[in-house]
């Protein structure tokens, strides 16, 4: 399941959705992407995210369809807020479920990984300067590249 | 041909969308962006650096040797910088 | 931190309790691990925990510690469940929290994989026939043995 | 010495905790072990197989040729199966 929304999203009601009533599960990974303070030595005040609508949502939809052929999932769910952040708010959760533990971590880092090199969303901070575009970082793209994906 | 703009492309750019008419003899990525630097000084220092452009075509990724056409729904956009 | 007991436990509750106020965590990577009705072709009705209380908080620490050692950790909790549980009920839970999402993710895969090899915990499971131990599977070290501790 | 037995350990031997007088010619764990089995029927059957009995000695893991006096808290168990 994918969801593109400004609202926040509460971590512990997503995974209790996911596995609650199932007994076929043996692990739930997630993970939780939250906004920092600063950014090496810059102090952020605030941050806000534009996505492209339409776009977005093919992009995570195939991530999960790849995540799902890859692994043996019973569930998956990304959720990846837009518009204006302030640090401590949360940004995006990955949360994937399977009987074994194996398949759900795995493909937990192999979504976020690959989200944070494909799925079109920027960022742009704002400190006391004023405000700026963030820049992707190489070590993203070598975090999503050792998945082997094209 | 609809054109969008995200982050500082946009920005720099001066629009989110614009449609421009995509000459008939222009059939390809790379040569289409080639043609969207001389619409303005504007999109030329835009576009200075195509290595930090990224096209999407029909919101799928599209690289300079795909096809396009002036019936398409082309994005221009920087490295993502999401999650 | 380091929790054994035989109360259940809230996964989102724990997120929020090692996030909540801080704004220097940039990812919160989580494991749950629950209760499967069924081992192979096993019907499972019930599972007895078993451990060895004092040895048990000296390894999960001695986990926690060799964890922060090697990753860049802000926050890191273990919880343990002892005692008889159903299908469906929570096991365990690993919580890391980090400024960069790599350090979260890979540290919460790490002390899951230990934890399965080296935490003095016993499983008894309960089906239709009655009730036996659970031996431990090869690939449970393998997955240890990739992070190369001794 | 006093000996923990744990899961299916525990079951065969019959007991969960013994305190035993360790010979003091038995210094090693591994010379412990053989001592261990000569004490009942029961304790040579649960201990019949060493490759799947793992030792603690003061509740740290230990190996044939650590030591082990009879003032230890030593556990015998089979290997881990938690989380």
């Amino acid at each position: 399941m994918i969801r593109i929304q400004t609202e926040d999203f509460d971590p512990g009601q997503e995974i209790d959705g996911i596995t609650r009533g199932r007994t076929d599960i043996g692990g739930i990974a997630s993970f939780v992407g939250t906004v920092r303070d600063s950014d090496g030595d810059d102090g952020i005040t605030a941050m806000t995210l534009e996505h492209y609508p339409g776009m977005t949502e093919k992009q995570l939809a195939a991530l999960e369809d790849e995540a799902r052929k890859r692994w043996s999932l019973l569930d998956c769910l990304i959720i990846h807020r837009v518009g204006r952040l302030v640090p401590g708010d949360r940004i995006v959760l990955v949360v994937t479920a399977s009987s074994h533990r194996a398949d759900a971590l795995e493909s937990c880092a192999f979504l976020i990984d690959w989200l944070k090199t494909k799925a079109p969303f920027w960022k742009k901070e704002e400190n006391a300067d004023g405000e700026r575009w963030v820049e992707a970082r190489a070590e993203d793209t070598d975090a999503a590249n050792r998945w082997e994906i094209s | 041909m609809k054109i969008l703009y995200f982050a500082w492309l946009r920005t720099r750019v001066g629009t989110a969308e614009e449609t421009l008419t995509l000459p008939s003899n222009i059939t390809e990525v790379g040569a289409m962006l080639s043609w969207l630097q001389g619409q303005s000084p504007k999109h030329e220092s835009a576009l200075a650096d195509l290595s930090v452009v990224r096209v999407a075509v029909n919101q799928e990724y599209a690289r300079a040797g795909d096809p396009v056409s002036d019936q398409d729904e082309v994005a221009l956009f920087p490295p993502v910088t999401g999650g």
